[in-house]
C-alpha cells in the first residue's frame, strides 16, 4: 500500500484572495513576521501499487485528470510506502 | 420544438429551468438523467445552476465526468445548442467546451443579488433577439463566479467575439464597480468560437415574471426559441 | 457495593436518583450502561422537555386550519386548493457557540428534513441570530462563520433562506442564538407521519452512514457552557449538503406510495430518539439489529451506533416485503438504505448486535416517561430598579439628526443586506418579496396565493418584562405579516433561556409562555411547533429571556402586496395608531444613552389587532402604495428606511404632544406607517374609522431629504450611506 | 526567512465529504486501487523569524488561533529555511 500526498495549488501569478485574507488575519492577530501566504489543497490518497514507478504515473493521471485544472492549479505530490 | 434540462445529482436549479421553459415559455421540455447517454431529438439541451457533487474538489469538477456529459459533447460539436448557467457554466470549462475557468469570488462570499449586464455580441442564437449594446437586469447566485483566462486567451476572446455579456452599471457602463466577482474583464457569459454554445453564471430562468422582480431573463429564452423557430434546422 | 457504583452511572449521566427509581420501576430491573445512556438522552431537557412541558402546555394550538399542532416533527395548517404548509423552528445555539461553521450548517440540515419527513417539499428557510457586542473580535468570528455555514449548506439544499433577524447584545456574548426555521408546502395526501406501526413490517435506515460524530450532542444542548465544554467538542458534526439533497429529493418520491407507513428524521440523540418516538407514536416495539446498521468506521460499539448523531439519516418504516422497491429508489440517487429490524407488537425497543440482546426497554417509557419537573418561578428582584426609568434624568439630544444617524447606523439597526446577500433567497423561483422587508414573500405555483413569513423576538424586552415581551414578539410577527397583506396564520417557536432550574428563570418561562399565549389566542395564530432551548448559560450569566416567534401568514392574491418602499412622490404619508410616550426597552436609550431600562412599551392586543385588520383592508382593496411597521428604532427610523428603500425624500410635520426624544425613537406598539395617493384617502379614513382605529397625517413623499418638524433634515443619501453600513 | 508548510486535515472520525466525494469521482474513472482520500488545506506560508525554534512556536500558535479549528481539525506543519 501507499501514501500519496498531493498538493493543488493555484498557479503562480493569479490572485489568491483566500490566502490573502488569511494573511490580513494573521497580520491583524499580530503575526506581522508573515510575508506571504498561499492556499491550496492537501489531498491524501491511500492506494494500491505494484511499484513507486506505476504509483507514480497513475498520480499523474489523477492529477491531470481530475484534481487540479491546468487552467488554474499546479500540483505536486510525494509517494511513500506504507505498510 | 422541445429542450433537455440535465439533472446531475446536486442540481438545485433543474427544477427552475424546467419551470421557465414549460409554464412560461409553453414549449416542451423533459429531463435528462446524468447517467443517460442518449440526447438525441432535442433542440437545445440547459445545463442548469446547483452543486452538483456539493462543488467538492472544485466546481463542475466531478459532474463533468457525468456519463451524459459524453454525449452533450458530441451534441455540441454536431452544432447543436447548448446553455449552461451558473454551475452549468462551471462544468462546460471543466469539460473544456469552454475556454478558462471559474474561480471563487474575490469577496470569498456566495453573492445573490441583482446584476446589470451589457450585451456585448446578439450575434449568437442565446441573444439573438437582443440588442447590441442592451442592458439586462439578471440575478446571480454564485460562490464561484469570478472567471478566469490567461492574456492569449482574453485576446483570443475578444478577437472571436466571444465574450457575450459583461457586467455593468444600470446605464451600461462597464467598471470595476458593476464587477461583483472579480471576473476578468467583467466577463459574465462567454460562448464557444462557432457560438453554439454558451456558458453564464447570471440566472436568467429566475426572471420570466414581472412578479420576481425582472422579466428580462425572457430576452434569453426568446432569443433561443425565436432563432429556432427561424432557422428550422433539427439537429 | 453495589449501590455506589449505580451512583457513579447515572450521575455521570445527568440523571437524578428520581429519575433512577422511575428507570428501575419502567424496566423492573437495573438498567445496564447502554439503556441507561439511552435514557440518560431520552430524558434530557432537549429531548424530554422534562422542565418546559406544564408550561407549553399554556399555547393555543388548535384551529379550523390547523391539521396537526406539536407533537410530530412540524405542524402543518392547511391553505386551501389542497395544499398545505408545515413549518417548524429550531435551535442549534450551543454547536453553533463552538464550531460556527458547522454549528449553523447542520442546524439548516436538522431543521430541513424535520420538514420532508413530513412529505413537504422544503420552500423556505428564515433564521434568526443573536450575538455578543459586534465589536467584541470573539463576535465577529462567530458571526462570520454561522453566517458562512448557513450559506454553505442552505445555499447547496437549494432551498432558498428568505429573512431572519439578527441582533447583537453583550447579553449573547457567551452564549450566541442560531435559530433556524424552515417552511415546506405539500399536497393534503402526501402528508408522512413519523410513525412505526404494523407487526412484521421493515425499518429502514437511509442516508449517510452511521459515524462516531456527535455523541451526547442532545446531552450537552441540555447542559450550561462552561470552561469544561471544551472536552465536549467532540459533540459537534460535520454536515454533507450534497447529501441531503439528494436525501431530500430520494424521500420526497416516497410520498404517495401506499407501502410507505411513516417517515422520520434521525436528529439529536440519533437512533435513540427516531427510533423509540416512531414506536411510541405508533404503539409499537421494534427489534432492532446493530450490526446491518450501514457504519462509517470498524469497531463502533452498541453504544456509540445508538447515540451517534451523523447527520443525514432518515428512518423509514415500510410494508413487509416492499424492500426492494425502497432499495431501488434511493440507490438511484446514491444513497445507503439497509434494513436494520422490524416493527413489533411488544411496545418494547428491542436492540441487539448479531442476535444478542443488548437493551430492552419500553417504548414509551423512553419517549414519553420522564417525571415532568413541576417547578415554581419567583421574579427577580433586581427587576424593581431595572424597571425604575425617570425620563426626567434623559437629556434629550441637542442635535437630532447627530442622534437618527448613530441609531440608523448601529449594528441593530443597519441593512442586513451583507448577510443575506449570502444566502441563495430566490432559487425556486417564488420569492415575490426578497429579503430586507417586513417580511418575505413566497408565491405558491399555479394559484394566485402567496404566504409571507417572518421571525421576531426583542430579549431586551422579554427581559424587562416577559409578560409584555412575549406579547409584543407575537404582536410584531403579526404586523410584519399584515402589513404587506397577509393575514397571520400560525406560530413556530423557540424558547432561549437559561438554566429552568433556577427560580427566576423560571419565572421568565412562565411569563413569556402566557404573554405568547395570550397573543396567539387574541390574534388567531394558534403554535403550531416549536423548540425548548434552555440552559443558555455561562459562569452563572443567563442570556437575556428570548423566545423567537416564527409565522407564517396567507394572502388570497399575490398581487395584493405591498412593500415598504415609498413609490409616489406627493403620495401621502399616514400612521395607523398612536404615538405614546415611551422610550423604557428602546434602542435610543441603548445607542444613545446606554441604557437597557424601564418598561417594554405596553401592548393592547385588541388595538393591535384592530390597527393590521386596517391595513389588510386597505392593501387588499389596493388604496396604500407602501407600508411599514414601526419596531424598534420607533417612527424615525421606520420612516428613513421607506425613504431609502424607495429612494425618495419625506417632509414630516407632526404635532409634538411627547417629548420629542420619544415622539422620533420611541418604539410604541400598535403603529404601521402607510404612504397613500391623497385620493384614496377618504376611503382609508372610512376603514379606520370602521375597525375605530386612529389616523394621523404625517406628511408627504417629497424631495430628497427626510425632513421632521424642524428636527430632522438630512438628504436621502447620506442616510443610505450609513444605514448600509458604507459611510 | 522561513518557508512553512502546513497541512490542516479533519480529525479522525468526522465525516470528510469531499474526500469522500472525490474517491467515489476517482473509482468512476478507472482508479479502482485508491483506498482513501481525505482532503485538507495546504497553506504555504513565507514568514521571518529568529531561529527555527521561535519560527514553530509561532506557526503553532497560528495553528491554533486561526489556521485551524481545534474542534474539528488538526494540523501539522514543516519548516524549511529560504534565502
Ligand atoms: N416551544 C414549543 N411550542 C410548541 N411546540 C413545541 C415547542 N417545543 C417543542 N414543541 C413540539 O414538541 C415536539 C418535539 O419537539 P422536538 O424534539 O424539538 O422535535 P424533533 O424531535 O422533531 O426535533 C415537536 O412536535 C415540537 O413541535
Ligand atoms: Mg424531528
Amino acid at each position: 500500500m501507499w501514501l500519496v500526498k498531493i498538493y493543488v495549488t493555484l498557479k503562480k501569478g493569479l490572485l489568491d484572495a483566500q490566502g490573502k485574507a488569511t494573511q490580513n488575519a494573521l497580520e491583524s492577530l499580530g503575526f506581522k513576521e508573515v510575508e506571504e501566504v498561499r492556499m491550496g489543497k492537501y489531498i491524501h490518497i491511500k492506494m494500491k501499487g505494484q511499484n513507486q514507478q506505476m504509483v507514480i504515473q497513475r498520480v499523474e493521471e489523477m492529477g491531470k485528470k481530475l484534481l487540479a485544472n491546468p487552467v488554474i492549479e499546479d500540483f505536486t505530490y510525494e509517494v511513500e510506502v506504507l505498510k | 420544438m422541445k429542450f433537455g434540462v440535465i439533472q446531475f445529482p446536486g442540481s438545485n436549479c433543474d427544477y427552475d429551468c424546467f419551470y421557465a421553459l414549460n409554464d412560461v415559455f409553453k414549449v416542451e421540455v423533459e429531463y435528462i438523467w446524468h447517467k443517460q447517454t442518449d440526447i438525441k431529438g432535442y433542440d437545445g439541451i440547459f445545463l442548469p445552476g446547483g452543486f452538483t457533487y456539493g462543488d467538492y474538489l472544485r466546481v463542475g469538477a466531478i459532474a463533468r465526468f457525468s456519463p451524459v456529459m459524453s454525449v452533450v459533447i458530441d451534441y455540441a460539436a454536431a452544432g447543436g445548442l447548448v446553455l449552461g448557467i451558473c454551475n452549468g457554466f462551471q462544468i462546460l470549462t471543466e469539460a473544456g467546451l469552454l475556454p478558462g475557468a471559474l474561480m471563487r469570488n474575490n469577496s470569498l462570499h456566495f453573492i445573490c443579488k441583482y446584476t446589470y449586464l451589457k450585451v456585448e455580441n446578439n450575434q449568437i442564437p442565446h441573444t439573438y433577439s437582443c440588442k447590441s449594446g442592451q442592458v439586462l437586469k439578471v440575478p446571480i447566485a454564485h460562490g464561484d463566479g469570478n472567471y478566469y483566462i490567461d492574456e492569449h486567451g482574453l485576446s483570443l476572446l475578444i478577437k472571436n467575439n466571444q465574450i457575450v455579456l459583461r457586467y455593468c452599471e444600470e446605464n451600461g457602463e462597464v467598471t470595476p464597480k458593476a464587477n461583483p466577482n472579480g471576473a476578468v474583464d467583467n466577463i459574465a457569459a462567454i460562448c464557444n468560437k462557432e457560438g453554439n454554445v454558451l456558458g453564464m453564471m447570471p440566472h436568467p430562468e429566475r426572471c420570466v415574471e414581472d412578479c420576481l422582480g425582472s422579466s428580462d431573463g425572457k430576452y434569453i429564452f426568446n432569443s433561443i426559441l425565436n432563432f429556432i423557430k427561424n432557422s428550422k434546422v433539427k439537429l | 457495593m453495589k449501590s455506589f457504583e449505580q451512583e457513579k452511572f447515572w450521575k455521570k449521566w445527568n440523571l437524578t436518583p428520581k429519575e433512577y427509581q422511575k428507570i428501575k420501576e419502567y424496566l423492573q430491573r437495573e438498567p445496564n450502561e447502554v439503556e441507561l445512556g439511552m435514557y440518560s438522552v431520552m430524558w434530557s431537557e432537549h429531548c424530554s422537555y422534562k422542565n418546559s412541558k406544564p408550561l407549553l402546555k399554556l399555547f393555543p394550538n388548535s384551529a379550523e386550519w390547523v391539521l396537526q399542532g406539536p407533537g410530530e416533527n412540524a405542524g402543518i395548517i392547511d391553505i386551501g386548493d389542497d395544499q398545505i404548509i408545515a413549518m417548524k423552528i429550531e435551535s442549534h445555539n450551543h454547536p453553533s457557540a463552538i464550531e460556527p461553521f458547522q454549528g449553523a450548517a447542520t442546524g439548516i440540515g436538522g431543521i430541513v428534513r424535520d420538514i420532508f419527513a413530513m412529505g413537504a417539499r422544503p420552500i423556505a428557510l428564515l433564521d434568526s441570530l443573536r450575538f455578543g457586542d459586534f465589536n467584541h473580535p470573539q463576535t465577529q468570528y462567530l458571526y462570520k462563520g454561522v453566517i458562512d455555514g448557513i450559506s454553505f449548506y442552505g445555499n447547496c439544499i437549494g432551498v432558498p433562506t428568505v429573512g431572519g433577524e439578527t441582533v447583537f447584545s453583550p447579553s449573547y456574548q457567551e452564549n450566541i442564538l442560531v435559530n433556524v426555521m424552515c417552511v415546506g408546502l405539500a399536497r393534503k395526501n402526501d402528508i408522512l407521519r413519523a410513525i412505526a406501526k404494523g407487526e412484521g413490517n421493515s425499518v429502514i435506515l437511509i442516508g449517510a452512514k452511521t459515524g462516531r460524530d456527535g455523541i451526547g450532542g442532545a446531552s450537552f444542548a441540555s447542559t450550561e457552557l462552561n470552561e469544561t465544554s471544551d472536552e465536549d467538542r467532540p459533540a459537534v458534526q460535520i454536515g454533507d449538503p450534497f447529501s441531503e439533497k439528494l436525501l431530500i429529493e430520494a424521500c420526497l418520491e416516497l410520498r404517495g406510495l401506499d407501502y410507505v407507513v411513516g417517515l422520520q428524521d434521525c436528529g439529536a440523540a440519533g437512533l435513540t430518539s427516531s427510533l423509540c418516538e416512531m414506536a411510541s407514536r405508533g404503539d409499537s416495539g421494534l427489534d432492532i439489529e446493530l450490526s446491518e446498521v450501514p457504519k462509517r468506521e470498524e469497531g463502533m460499539n452498541p453504544f456509540e451506533i445508538m447515540l451517534s448523531e451523523s447527520q443525514e439519516r432518515m428512518i423509514v418504516v415500510i410494508k413487509k416485503g416492499k424492500e426492494k422497491k425502497i432499495k431501488n429508489i434511493f440507490d438511484k440517487w446514491g444513497l445507503d438504505s439497509a434494513v436494520i429490524g422490524k416493527v413489533t407488537n411488544d411496545g418494547k425497543f428491542t436492540i441487539r448486535d448479531k442476535g444478542e440482546i443488548i437493551a430492552d426497554i419500553p417504548a414509551k417509557s423512553l419517549a414519553d416517561g420522564v417525571p415532568v419537573c413541576h417547578r415554581k418561578g419567583k421574579r427577580p428582584n433586581i427587576l424593581d430598579s431595572v424597571n425604575r426609568l425617570d425620563l426626567s434624568e434623559i437629556s434629550q439630544p441637542n442635535d437630532y439628526n447627530q442622534a437618527l444617524l448613530q441609531v440608523l447606523g448601529s449594528p441593530n439597526m443597519i441593512s442586513k443586506e451583507q448577510i443575506y446577500e449570502n444566502y441563495d433567497y430566490m432559487v425556486r423561483n417564488n420569492t415575490v418579496l426578497l429579503p430586507g422587508d417586513d417580511a418575505a414573500i413566497l408565491r405558491i405555483k399555479g394559484t394566485k396565493k402567496a404566504i409571507a413569513l417572518t421571525t421576531d423576538g426583542n430579549g431586551r424586552y422579554c427581559y424587562l418584562d416577559p409578560l409584555i415581551g412575549g406579547k409584543i414578539a407575537v404582536a410584531e410577527a403579526a404586523r410584519n405579516l399584515s402589513c404587506k397583506g397577509s393575514l397571520p396564520r400560525a406560530v413556530t417557536d423557540c424558547l432561549n433561556f437559561g438554566n429552568p432550574e433556577k427560580e427566576t428563570i423560571y419565572w421568565q418561562l412562565e411569563e413569556s409562555i402566557k404573554g405568547i399565549s395570550e397573543a396567539c389566542r387574541v390574534l388567531q395564530t394558534p403554535v403550531i411547533s416549536g423548540n425548548v432551548s434552555l440552559y443558555n448559560e455561562s459562569k452563572g450569566e443567563a442570556i437575556y429571556p428570548t423566545p423567537v416567534i416564527g409565522m407564517v401568514g396567507i394572502i388570497e392574491d399575490y398581487h395584493h402586496i405591498c412593500s415598504m418602499a415609498f413609490k409616489n412622490h406627493d403620495d401621502l404619508i399616514v400612521l395607523l395608531g398612536e404615538n405614546k410616550e415611551e422610550l423604557g426597552g428602546s434602542e435610543y436609550l441603548k445607542v444613545i444613552h446606554h441604557l437597557e431600562k424601564g418598561m417594554p412599551p405596553q401592548i393592547d392586543l385588541l388595538k393591535e389587532q384592530a390597527v393590521q385588520k386596517v391595513c389588510r383592508e386597505a392593501i387588499k382593496k389596493e388604496l396604500i402604495s407602501s407600508a411599514h411597521d414601526c419596531s424598534e428604532g420607533g417612527l424615525a427610523i421606520a420612516l428613513a428606511e421607506s425613504c431609502i428603500k424607495g429612494k425618495k425624500g419625506a417632509e414630516i410635520d407632526i404635532e409634538g404632544k411627547i417629548r420629542n426624544d420619544a415622539l422620533l425613537f420611541g418604539e410604541s406598539q400598535s403603529r404601521i406607517i402607510l404612504s397613500i395617493n391623497p385620493k384614496n384617502l377618504s376611503s382609508l379614513q372610512e376603514i379606520a374609522d370602521k375597525y375605530q382605529v386612529p389616523l394621523l397625517l404625517l406628511g408627504y413623499v417629497q424631495g430628497e431629504k427626510l425632513k421632521i418638524n424642524r428636527l430632522i433634515n438630512i438628504k436621502v443619501s447620506q442616510l443610505e450611506k450609513v444605514w448600509r453600513g458604507t459611510k
